[in-house]
């Protein structure tokens, strides 16, 4: 099985950056209806860089695993690089097994690149994901380059 | 529409699809299936699609990250695509029901709400004392009942536009009927019963210039012509599977995405919810929001089958064949004073149905003649009992047409027809 | 009950009947179908009955006069009377609906009707505020939600049942829950994650005895042991069909005949109608007053040939086939003491719906190792929210049984789920 | 086809004792839901027994020719005679072309058997019987010796 690659089971177990930390500019709260899973996000932005992402996950290990990876992946980029990556790590996802990330873009991301070839994990791969760019749109970024679908995908 | 009718050629091997033509009833007589209004054959390719859904992937779709469950969820929402698509519509804009009458009734539930705290914008669908409704005398009890329903419960007043004796919409006082007043304009797109095909595109443009939401029965339309619902301007439309060679227990109902964002949930549940507490719950975004429970996978499977065999003739040339042959029993009817066709009789905007009374003999015991000889159309007021009283017949008979109906069938219904005043006793104005 | 289990002979005759057993998953691994619970798998001759409808009988059940109808209603009705009897009921006293939530939802909307005029008696049939309803914490969302809306609409206050850390009802606190307040006790017979069979017989006793309307859950008790409804001693009973051998797409309302005689229609529309005129309608007697439009007969057909299934291995027998796999499980998930079963532990008033939890693990990283082995369990709340939360788990796994699952196949998840520690790094317990 | 009796198709063109007269002690209206078809019948109850049943109806050829056949065997008999005649022509009716009917029975009634083969119009033929049980009933006639799902035959 592709899916539990070694990164993932490390970042599950221990979360990078995680807890709840001020200051913020948004905080969303998310549910996976399906499993019951719940993320809660903040997003700290300062003249359109990502200054901090911090958040509360109770959830599989692709879900924590993927926020963890988001958080260190993301956090001190800008919001535009942010979007970016968060484009191409979603195109994988949503790939059936076609595309295998590239790391250039989304760096440790493409551990995530076995949950392609099992839909019921995608939600939970972009659990935090679309948390983030939630909490961006409250924060008031203009998300609008990432569809707009992107927020709650249907698998 | 300048498609070519099907060649005999090709409606022989078409109906070889269709296992059940080959029976034969009443004592050894073949089956002659005029009933496609009520309810179509099934081609063989929905049959083994649904089979296949039993056999490979069975599995409740939505509820499981095994293996089974994924594909079973794959071939569900392929499914849903692929028959929204049908009605010009994206895939989360399609909510399946059971049937029509369901889709119907999901719509007229979400007005008895009065707005759901839940779900933003859903305020809109709210009636009241003063608000109307508008309907039309042609309906089709699916699309009647339940807004009798909703105005008695909300104390709206029903309104309704009545019928010409041609069978056309009377909407000489479309002014005083369609007015601020008027929070929904419900009609059939087809009538079950006459054929006539309704101005759907004025109506719906006159309905939104007052605000009104516009609900569009297409049970009748979208088995036997091309439909494209947001080019019809409307903003939900309900049609069913077993009408369009598709399984029984399943339905449609089409919503443009804003208009099902902000509709109440009708039937709650599982799969439906976002969060559930004991104390309260919150709902999913549609499609899944209407859908409660474990769907009825296999059969949206075999919907689809059905949609991709419609889709594989052409809708156009659905039609074409159909106008041919309602022209081909118009023309037998009108060579029999004796017999009064309900509608239309002649072929503009008008679809594939025939009605018609044959005066003083009851509809049922005319059926009954056909029936006698093979011939399967159905008798009674086909659940559009005020149609049938404004035009002052208690009941009728009706031929309808598919896809596998041949021009010798419509013969033999004229030939079984002509049975009918010896029987009877009736004069038949003839020598 | 003292009927034996099934021999293994037997189960491996019966496994014949379901192709999909022989399929493979995930590259090459025989499927360990564990999901019954969500939905079942089909014999053949559930498949074929169902097929022989369409290729013979095809048409609209009580909508004609003609030959082929006839055959249909006559098919349609043979099937009320067999499924009804397979719960101890009449003819009449059953409704066909699209699954077992739409069963639950006709009779919650049904007090939402707040009484209809056309039908006498429907005034017992309301809820004010004051009144109260009666459920269980271990409930199922389609038991739960619907009454959650119903109480928010009418201002009637939903209570509830808790569950014991053991996964029993609570019934401590019965004499303060269930008193002249209440109006309705919604339960279910079966938990759908514990197992647990509840007393359903005292309860409806005592319900009655304050004059409640007692409504039972039937999803995970019709499938997988006798149920005879008049003597439950409740009112209605909802059962879904895909999870008893038969098609998607239909479900069950049984309801003591003068309760269904009382009860106001929910959809409306087609064939539940007595009169129509533009101005109002009345409807028909139960149980055509709740099957609007034109029903799902080929399932129903499906359905019936599932009973008879069901019937010829005899349901003391299916029962006591899925109570030695249970022990089994139970027996084997004993010996692993990294994982906590939810609910009873032992086999009284137990049946076989075996959900656990591996502590540290997520439940659907459970399901996927599973899952990767061939192994179907289903992993999430299963549409029982609350009790999730009650019993402090965000999640389970659940495996589930039907009368094709053999004592290989626990044995299969067993082997599986011992791969789970190393993978995911937890400790054991062991050596 | 069985179905059309002359006898039958010379009742439906002329039927005995129509139209609604007086005195009468019950009046009732009946409606088959699947065709539209009504009867108005009225019942005249003296000393046990029927004096009169007069009726209006709008129907097909077999509910107006049965409840002509009606009038004119049930008139003059007794109340138990007149339920008596209804059970063997209902079982004739329900028997799915087993039971020929019995003309010392049911006199004309017999003309009916061919409907027993026609499901869908057993409503037909048990139309104006169903009205005229249930007018004695509401004229305080004790009907309970024809079971109760006799009133509302489901076919
Ligand atoms: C206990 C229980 N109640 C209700 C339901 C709902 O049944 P359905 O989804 O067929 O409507 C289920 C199964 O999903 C169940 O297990
Ligand atoms: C115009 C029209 N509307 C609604 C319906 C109801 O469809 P269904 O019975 O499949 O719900 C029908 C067919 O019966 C119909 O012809
Ligand atoms: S299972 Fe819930 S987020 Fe993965
Ligand atoms: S068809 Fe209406 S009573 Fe015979």
């Amino acid at each position: 099985m592709d899916l539990y690659q070694e990164l993932i089971l490390e970042h599950s177990k221990r979360p990078h950056r995680m807890g709840l930390r001020e200051p913020f500019d948004a905080e969303v709260h998310h549910v996976n209806p399906t499993c019951g899973d719940e993320v809660t996000l903040r997003v700290d932005v300062e003249d359109g860089t990502v200054k901090d992402i911090s958040y509360d996950a109770l959830g599989c290990s692709i879900s924590v695993a993927s926020t963890s990876v988001l958080a260190t992946e993301v956090t001190g980029e800008s919001v535009e690089e942010a979007l970016e990556v968060f484009k191409h790590y979603r195109a994988m996802l949503m790939s059936k097994g076609k595309d295998p990330g590239d790391e250039e873009q989304i760096g440790d991301g493409v551990a995530f690149s076995g949950v392609s070839q099992y839909p019921a994990r995608v939600k939970c791969a972009l659990l935090g994901w679309s948390a983030f760019t939630d909490a961006l749109a409250q924060a008031g970024v203009d998300i609008s380059t990432i569809s707009s679908d992107a927020a709650a995908p249907t698998a | 529409m300048s498609a070519n009718p099907l060649s005999e050629k090709e409606v022989a091997a078409l109906r070889g699809d269709f296992p059940i033509l080959a029976r034969t009833v009443r004592g050894g007589k073949p089956l002659v299936y005029l009933d496609s209004g009520a309810t179509s054959q099934k081609p063989t390719a929905v049959l083994d699609a649904e089979r296949d859904f039993y056999t490979r992937l069975n599995s409740a779709p939505h509820r499981g990250a095994h293996a089974l469950s994924e594909e079973a969820t794959a071939a569900y929402e392929s499914a849903r695509e692929r028959i929204s698509a049908f009605v010009g519509g994206r895939p989360d804009e399609l909510v399946f029901t059971k049937n029509a009458t369901e889709s119907l009734n999901l719509v007229t539930h979400a007005f008895l709400m009065g707005g759901h705290p839940a779900i933003p914008g859903s305020e809109r669908f709210t009636l009241d004392e003063g608000d109307e409704v508008l309907v039309t005398e042609m309906e089709h009890h699916a699309n009647l009942v339940p807004w009798q329903e909703l105005c008695r419960r909300t104390g709206a007043t029903l309104r309704w536009f009545p019928v010409t004796p041609e069978g056309r919409l009377d909407l000489s006082d479309i002014d005083t009927l369609l007015t601020e007043r008027t929070k929904v304009l419900a009609l059939a797109h087809v009538s079950n019963v006459l054929g006539t095909v309704n101005p759907v595109q004025m109506l719906a443009e006159r309905a939104h210039q007052v605000g009104a939401l516009v609900v569009l029965d297409a049970c009748q339309s979208v088995p036997h012509m091309p439909v494209d619902a947001p080019s019809l301007g409307v903003d939900l439309l309900a049609f069913s599977g077993h009408k369009m060679l598709g399984p029984m227990g399943i339905g449609g109902l089409w919503g443009r995405s804003e208009v099902l964002d902000a509709l109440p949930p009708f039937l709650t549940g599982g799969s439906m919810i976002e969060t559930v507490r004991m104390e309260a719950s919150t709902y999913a975004a549609p499609p899944q929001r209407f859908e409660a429970g474990v769907p009825m996978a296999a059969q949206a499977v075999g919907l689809a089958a059905a949609v991709d065999y419609l889709q594989a003739i052409g809708m156009d040339r659905v039609h074409a064949h159909e106008a041919a042959l309602t022209e081909r029993l118009l023309d037998g009817l009108a060579q029999r004073p004796w017999v009064r066709v309900l509608g239309p009789t002649d072929m503009v905007d008008r679809s594939g149905t025939v009605a018609f009374d044959v005066e003083g003999v009851h509809a049922h015991d005319v059926g009954q003649i056909l029936d006698d000889a093979g011939v399967a159309v159905r008798v009674g007021h086909h659940c559009a009992w005020p149609l049938h009283r404004a035009l002052r017949v208690t009941a009728s008979a009706r031929a309808t047409f598919g896809i596998y109906t041949t021009p010798a069938e419509v013969d033999a219904l004229l030939t079984a027809l002509d049975r009918v005043p010896a029987v009877f006793g009736i004069e038949t104005g003839a020598r």
